[in-house]
């Protein structure tokens, strides 16, 4: 035999990541890196004002803090203008084809779990064409953290509407409006059995960052919804939530441990039949504000609060909605693997070829 | 009583019954008995398309065909020289097949007024004459059976099933089989139910006393091992030599081998092979749908491993996308198509070689893979291996295209050498290839093109890869005109020339004067082996010659192509390969085509190559 | 112009059922079917006690219920054991192919508002690889009524896991058991929109029954997850809802409007985070109890029913979960049309071709 | 001053600037003055890839080549007359293509330091002498249209954008063209925004008028109208021509049209096109994927419409499946292929030719479909009417095979007399056709082998159709395998038998004495008729066919073929009619492809046919 298959990753250094939780079979990273070690020498190619850029240079100035070797980190995309992004970081990174990226990530983090695994896509290319990938994949709880660039239009094929466009939108491909009802992505995922959802803005780095974070601690799929801007097709569609004025009475920042708080004075109760809303707190009382607890094994409570935002952007949940422990796939792969090994031996070839009823011809 | 053993060369045995009556199991336990007694055997299973049709109808009925000789044999035979039918259905189903004189074996116990009603025989064609033309034994199987399994702890229904266990007995008294591997493999099957293995052992041992005690049977008969070439054998079929091939090529190249699959009629049982073997550190994914299987493949490549990727027909279509991708990043990664009936759903469990052109053509825009397929289900060990061999060196992806007759057909295989299995270990690029220590990924090896494989985890070599073209040398993004045109070309010119190492094409051609040559690619080997050598027998001269390559071409297959008046190519579809072939050579190959999903019967084949011999004379 | 186009359905009569709501826009029929107006000459292939046959029957012995030309119905499966279905009745169908039932039955029922469209699917062919068109179908209100048959196994391919197995199973492709974790048909459907949400089981022939019902008189995408015995592959794999002994300890049959509750003494109370659970009546008392109630705008009360049968089917609830009405895409769509009609005048062709900058040469 | 007009008989313009400049509306604007002067004309817009490519980049610019002439032209030419370089990218990325002595006019505001280093100009080109072979024209365009507009009340970033109308009403000047439909146009367009309306109107007065006084401009040029045969023109782009002729065909069949589509580059304006006209009773519907868009189209057609689906490469692969569904239910289905530059996601701006062998072939099993091809903007009308009535005579999917140069590309059409296009009244089958007043669904019109459609809402016709292998006649389930071959062969044959109505290939050879036949298909009829067309001018003398039936061929394609000593087929693409042709017909056809994304250039072409003219002879 030439090599040795079992076990051992190809290329990969052994696992000693004690940093983040999703990250303890990367090897540590003996480098400092800056910022601009993640960025590639390939020119940015998006419209002026794409919330692109904004989400690519909080990704950047994010990656040195997972202390993983820039060779173990991988970006695989789809297609679109968000799944662009994997050029203009320097890390390994894979621009597949439309929707798959989710599958084609499964393979790699599935069969080497030393890689920290990231997958980009946009609103038609991870819930449009490749809706079935995303939630499978989640389900699974593969190793991947997926970030999900919502501009509610197809950028790239020019302004279609897509699976998150509002409910009588006018595009190019729906001049009466679309008839579409939109999915609520966190809901969807969470539908799906997802273990880590979370929602964040292209606009505010400080809180993308922090979804990062817990995205990276995170054991599993991960899958975080970012609301970007799309400049050209679909200006604004976010303004409520940008708004200097609209914006506090609007973005609900849910935080671990602490009551659900809009603004100043409102806050969220619970109803009787599960279901959350805005109330007064001068009304209610502090005591009737929900705590945030994102670590609910239910998801009930975390599918409760991605309703919230119905309708039309009245209240917005961000930040994790949920977080919740459990084996990720390529582990319990590798765990099978190591058993059969333990078990059974490990596989010989010749063994094998033999196992069956055999004779002999002299 | 002592009884006559009459010596034969070969014999064609067909079982067949209901579906829940256990004939492949019989059939593959009567087959293994016969392996080990050292014939040479082909075996053509053959089940319904439904799960369990309803008891006792024509879509239900199961049948394994078993061909053994004392000589080395193609196929499974045309005709059955015994038929044993378990029930009306069976016999209905199948009596057409066996010719004249054949003897045929028939459960009575089941041929009930009810029982012939359901297939629509107005009497009893075991009593009303119409089975004269055969040597018919009239067998009450199912109460034999029951009688002698009286003295068990068993339900009557647990009794009745093991008639087919008595039919194996008297069959293996029969044909003289040894049967220390069948009660070996009874009592490891039901090692925790000591009632049932008791009863199914005794029911064996009754239906061979049968043989050897009752006046109906008079003559045994004898066939002699057959003269193969030293080594150890097994019996296997062309799914388990994938899946085996699969394995060593994942060990021969050190690649840990990765399988993202859908399950599918008849691939899956590669998927259900793969999955026992995680010693080997082999992982499988059955994926959501044939993409994202077939995706997972190649991100595991992309990881560095083996990533296969196997299904039939209606999911290969659907990772056509992704082969493009695969083709376009240039990744190596084996996808095999074990075809099936077409088109659409087709028919499931019915052999065709209808995928050559979407093999070939499938993509959008050009986009040549190559393209291997198995001759014989021993052969899909070799086929596998060298698939492995190619996508690893050329970093491309594979085409395997077998097909549901050999991938549950079986024939002894001579176990290889494992010392001596090719070394395909692949080294991964560790190093810079550039100036200024950058990493070009599509700086390519000038004999073979293949790019660097570099994985991630390797520092230094981060680079990104992707399906829009790229440039040569960096795989940038590229639109620049000219470079497309370089790209397309010397993506063409990879694969044109894997032809390299590609031996030259075998052409069998004894007397060195044939006229005609019968060229086959695939699972119709042994059906055009066969059928030559009846030709010959009959003393016709004829070449043959059997493609395993398919893209690119072996190099001298122009040349042998030229050399023969008339070339006869038959296919199970609609002369897809004849259509290359001239297209190609633009030579008149003469295309034969018979698509009704069954393998070629030699003897139709013979036909037509004598009747094209003789135009050609 | 050979023939009119617009409008008018082809083979269709005017529409005038005063029945069912999801069928407003389906003809009534004035012949008065019974059951056997709806077996085919067929023979059915499914193996012995196959929970299969039990669902036909229920199926063929409700229909007559519509009051629709048979003509008029048609059914549209994929691939596997249960899609087999359409060929044993005798309305209009296609067995189509692996997963894509949702979206030809989306096309057919989008342009055909005359009809009443129902989908045959499996947990493979409607979870797994026809899991997209699924929840598009469903986020879209097509007006379907999809029936999925849940034998948590693939059947026609003879026995590999689904993606409702349980976790662990040890099938031909998971001989060491299965490293998925399963979809929850309910949540995701929920997750997906969805507008009417229900389970039933193959054996009770009065319970299918009722949720047949009340999805024909649902507007839009009606799902229903049927429990569904393989005897081959997964036998008993719901038999602790069918053995007497335990089915009342476990069963919830939602009733709208009733309170929720299991076998005599138990029913079901709301948590701190509206998660929901089960007591013993006598203890929390009776008013504490939750009343079913379908129509609620929320999914969330709804997605928490889902979450009840968590862990190994504790408490499985059966019946609607969620009813609620929104324009179905097929009226949506035709009110475009009329609409354009309307305003614009009925299309002409010559002036259609004529309507750019046109020039005249002599 | 009144200055001097030249007569010529033909121009190129190519407009080029930042994707941000507007080019693709001057250019638009430019020929649709030209059409309405009543000149030939042929256009060639070229878009960057990203949507706004950062401001000043090579891969920012967006082109528009014009060609308009005084007589019949066939493409939109090989290289400008005139080139308008709105800054140094355009510049860089255009002056390649430029002959000598042509005039290029430069937008010198741009030419800053900055905007020079961007894309990697040392000096200035304007200034260092190196355009000196050109006729070069230095306009400060952005400063002039500034000027123009300082009183009005609009920003100057506002001002500036008005510049590409400076530009246009310049050329317009130029070229004597008539101006109404563009200030018709922009008083439309801003009709809700009076002050740009305004400005813009503005802005291309004074371009206009910069022409008429300056010196720099001592020539304006007219090219006179066409003669173009008597009637009703209109400028038409690929897209809207097949989009008007999905309408036509739905129209003149009766049935209701349902478009299930996903967006593609460059296929989207079809699906855009087509939600445009609900009240034909048009549903479109955006699906979540390729397979769902057949799929629904597949469903609908099941109930009576017009189902068509419209894609690019990428997208038609993940289409087989279901094409192949289509054609075991023998359902009509139009499915239009704008084929991009593959394979993988390709270069999804540029267009090829190579997705013909994969409409061919790129399903399982044996599935014949029928292919055809338009050869200019104007045709694709004619073939979605012509893909219509096939798919609804012979009840099977038709693919059309357009491409991204057809799509975009534009020429004046004739607009046809509604009254005279076919009638393909569909008759749905109403009554039962066997005994008994039983329905056979597969039960074939003797003729064209079509079997019957009832669609869903008739009564006593209600049947089942599926994927699975039919029997003939009932079409219920069947495994039987004479069945199955008898319907593989018949699937054939119906496909093969629309070649009885395909009218005779058309071969263009004047003197009837050639000895080469150049052969294309596709949207290379321009590039080959212009080759042609020059040969000729020099004394050469050659024929040309083209193909727009590429499945089944026309019937007498073989005997023209073997009319020719040699024949040329140039494609965008590695030889894929070639491989077909020499396959079918045994012919040595030469081959000539270039793959480049763009395509061929009529000179290019003519030295090629030169050449095997030459070698001919
Ligand atoms: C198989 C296939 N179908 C369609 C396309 C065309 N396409 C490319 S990106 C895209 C949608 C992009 O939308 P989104 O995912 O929201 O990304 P964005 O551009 O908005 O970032 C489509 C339809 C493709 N490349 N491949
Ligand atoms: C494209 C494609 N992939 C795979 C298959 C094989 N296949 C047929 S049915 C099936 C799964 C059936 O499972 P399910 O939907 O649960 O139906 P059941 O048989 O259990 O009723 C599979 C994988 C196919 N026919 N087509
Ligand atoms: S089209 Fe929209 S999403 Fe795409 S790059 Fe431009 S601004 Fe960004
Ligand atoms: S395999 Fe299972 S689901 Fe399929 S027919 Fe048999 S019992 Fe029913
Ligand atoms: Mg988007
Ligand atoms: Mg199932």
């Amino acid at each position: 035999m030439p090599n040795e298959t079992n076990g051992a990753a190809p290329g990969g250094a052994a696992a000693h990541n004690d940093g983040f939780a999703g990250l303890r079979l990367v090897p540590r990273s003996d480098t400092t890196y800056k910022m601009k070690d993640f960025k590639s020498d390939q020119e940015v190619r998006w419209c002026p004002g794409c919330g692109d850029y904004a989400i690519l240079a909080a990704f950047q100035s994010f990656l040195p803090e997972l202390g993983v070797p820039r060779e173990n980190i991988a970006i695989v995309s789809g297609i679109g203008c968000s799944s662009r992004f994997p050029y203009y970081l320097t890390t390994y990174g894979m621009h597949s084809i439309h929707g798959r990226a989710p599958a084609v990530a499964t393979g790699l983090a599935a069969s080497r779990p030393d890689l920290s695994v990231w997958v980009i896509t946009g609103d038609g290319d991870g819930l449009s064409i490749g809706g079935n990938h995303l939630i499978h994949a989640l389900r699974r709880n593969v190793n991947i953290n997926v970030l999900l660039f919502n501009n509610r239009i197809y950028g790239l094929t020019k302004g279609q509407y897509s699976p998150t466009s509002e409910p009588g939108m006018i595009t190019k491909s729906s001049p009466m409006g679309s008839l579409d009802s939109p999915f609520n992505p966190v809901s969807l995922a969470l539908g799906a059995e997802a273990t880590f959802v979370a929602r964040t803005v292209d606009s505010d780095r400080k809180h993308l960052q922090g979804v990062l974070r817990a995205a990276a601690d995170h054991q599993g799929a991960s899958f975080i919804e970012i609301y970007q801007n799309c400049p050209i097709f679909n200006d604004d569609a976010f303004e409520p939530l940008k708004d200097a004025g609209e914006r506090d009475s609007r973005l609900l920042r849910m935080e671990h441990g602490a009551p659900l708080r809009i603004g100043a004075d409102r806050g969220v109760v619970q109803g009787d039949y599960g279901e959350l809303s805005v109330a007064d707190v001068a009304e209610v009382g502090e005591d009737r504000l929900v705590r945030h607890d994102a670590h609910r094994a239910d998801p009930g409570y975390a599918f409760a609060l991605s309703r919230l935002d119905r309708p039309a952007f009245e209240h917005v949940p961000i930040g994790v909605f949920r977080d919740v422990d459990a084996p990720s796939y390529d582990e319990r792969m590798a765990e099978q693997l190591a058993e059969a090994e333990t078990t059974q031996g490990r596989g010989d070839l010749a063994g094998l070829l033999a196992s069956g009823d055999t004779w002999t011809v002299r | 009583m002592t009884k006559q053993v009459q010596q034969i060369d070969r014999v064609i045995i067909r079982f067949a019954g209901d579906s829940g009556d256990g004939m492949q199991l019989t059939g593959d336990r009567f087959t293994q008995e016969t392996a080990s007694f050292g014939n040479d055997l082909s075996t053509l299973p053959n089940f319904p398309a439904e799960i369990r049709a309803p008891a006792g109808t024509l879509p239900g009925v199961s049948s394994f065909q078993l061909h053994f000789a004392d000589h080395d044999i193609m196929t499974p035979g045309d005709a059955p020289n015994v038929l044993v039918a378990m029930n009306p259905a069976a016999l209905k189903a199948n009596i057409d097949d066996v010719p004249n004189g054949a003897m045929v074996i028939v459960n009575t116990d089941e041929f009930t007024k009810r029982n012939l009603t359901k297939v629509g025989y107005g009497s009893n064609p075991v009593e009303d004459g119409s089975l004269a033309e055969f040597k018919l034994s009239s067998v009450p199987l199912t109460s034999m059976t029951v009688k002698a399994l009286e003295d068990f702890e068993i339900s009557k229904k647990d009794a009745e099933r093991a008639k087919n266990m008595f039919a194996l007995g008297l069959l293996s008294w029969m044909y003289n089989r040894p049967t220390e591997g069948t009660l070996g493999f009874l009592k490891a099957k039901f090692a925790n139910k000591p009632v049932i293995m008791a009863a199914n052992l005794a029911a064996f041992q009754a239906g061979w006393n049968f043989g050897e005690t009752t006046e109906d049977f008079a003559v045994s008969y004898e066939v002699k091992p057959a003269p193969l070439p030293p080594g150890t054998y097994r019996n296997i079929t062309g799914n388990l030599a994938i899946s085996y091939g699969l394995i060593a090529g994942s060990q021969l190249s050190g690649l840990p081998l990765f399988l993202g699959s859908y399950p599918i009629t008849p691939a899956s049982d590669i998927l259900h092979e793969l999955s026992k073997h995680k010693r080997f550190g082999i992982r499988t994914f059955q994926a959501e749908d044939e993409i994202a299987g077939v995706g997972a493949a190649l991100g595991a490549a992309f990881g560095g491993a083996l990533g296969v990727t196997t299904t039939s027909g209606p999911g290969m279509v659907l990772k056509a996308e992704t082969i493009g991708l695969a083709l376009m990043t240039e990744l190596p990664l084996l996808v095999i198509d074990v075809q099936r009936a077409g088109p659409s759903t087709g028919m499931p469990t019915k052999t065709e070689q209808s995928d050559l052109l979407m093999a070939m053509f499938g993509r959008n825009g050009e986009s040549p893979v190559p393209v291997l397929a198995p001759r014989s289900p021993a052969d899909c060990f070799d086929i596998a291996v060298e698939a492995t061999r190619i996508a690893a060196t050329y970093r491309t992806p594979v085409i395997v295209l077998s097909d549901g007759y050999l991938a549950n057909g079986s024939e002894p295989w001579r176990l290889p050498d494992v010392e001596n299995l090719p070394d395909l270990t692949v080294e991964f690029t560790t190093e810079p290839n550039g100036d200024d220590g950058a990493f070009l990924p599509y700086q390519r090896d000038p004999e073979t093109l293949a790019r660097p494989w570099a994985v991630p985890g390797t520092p230094g070599l981060e680079h990104r890869l992707g399906g829009i073209e790229k440039s040569d040398g960096t795989g940038n993004i590229s639109y620049t005109p000219s470079n497309h045109d370089l790209m397309v070309r010397t993506r063409q010119a990879k694969i044109d020339g894997i032809a390299r190492d590609i031996p030259p094409l075998e052409v069998d051609d004894p007397s060195g004067d044939a006229d005609v040559l019968v060229l086959g690619w695939g699972g119709t080997y042994g059906s055009i082996g066969a059928a030559v050598r009846r030709v010959r027998r009959a003393g016709g001269t004829v070449a043959q010659a059997h493609l395993r390559h398919i893209n690119p071409f072996p190099a001298d297959l122009g040349e042998v192509l030229r050399r023969y008046d008339r070339v006869l190519v038959p296919e199970i579809n609609l002369g897809q390969l004849a259509l290359l072939l001239r297209g190609r050579f633009l030579v008149d190959v003469i295309s034969y085509t018979k698509v009704n999903g069954l393998p070629f019967k030699a003897e139709e084949l013979a036909g037509v190559l004598q009747e094209v011999i003789d135009r050609a004379e």
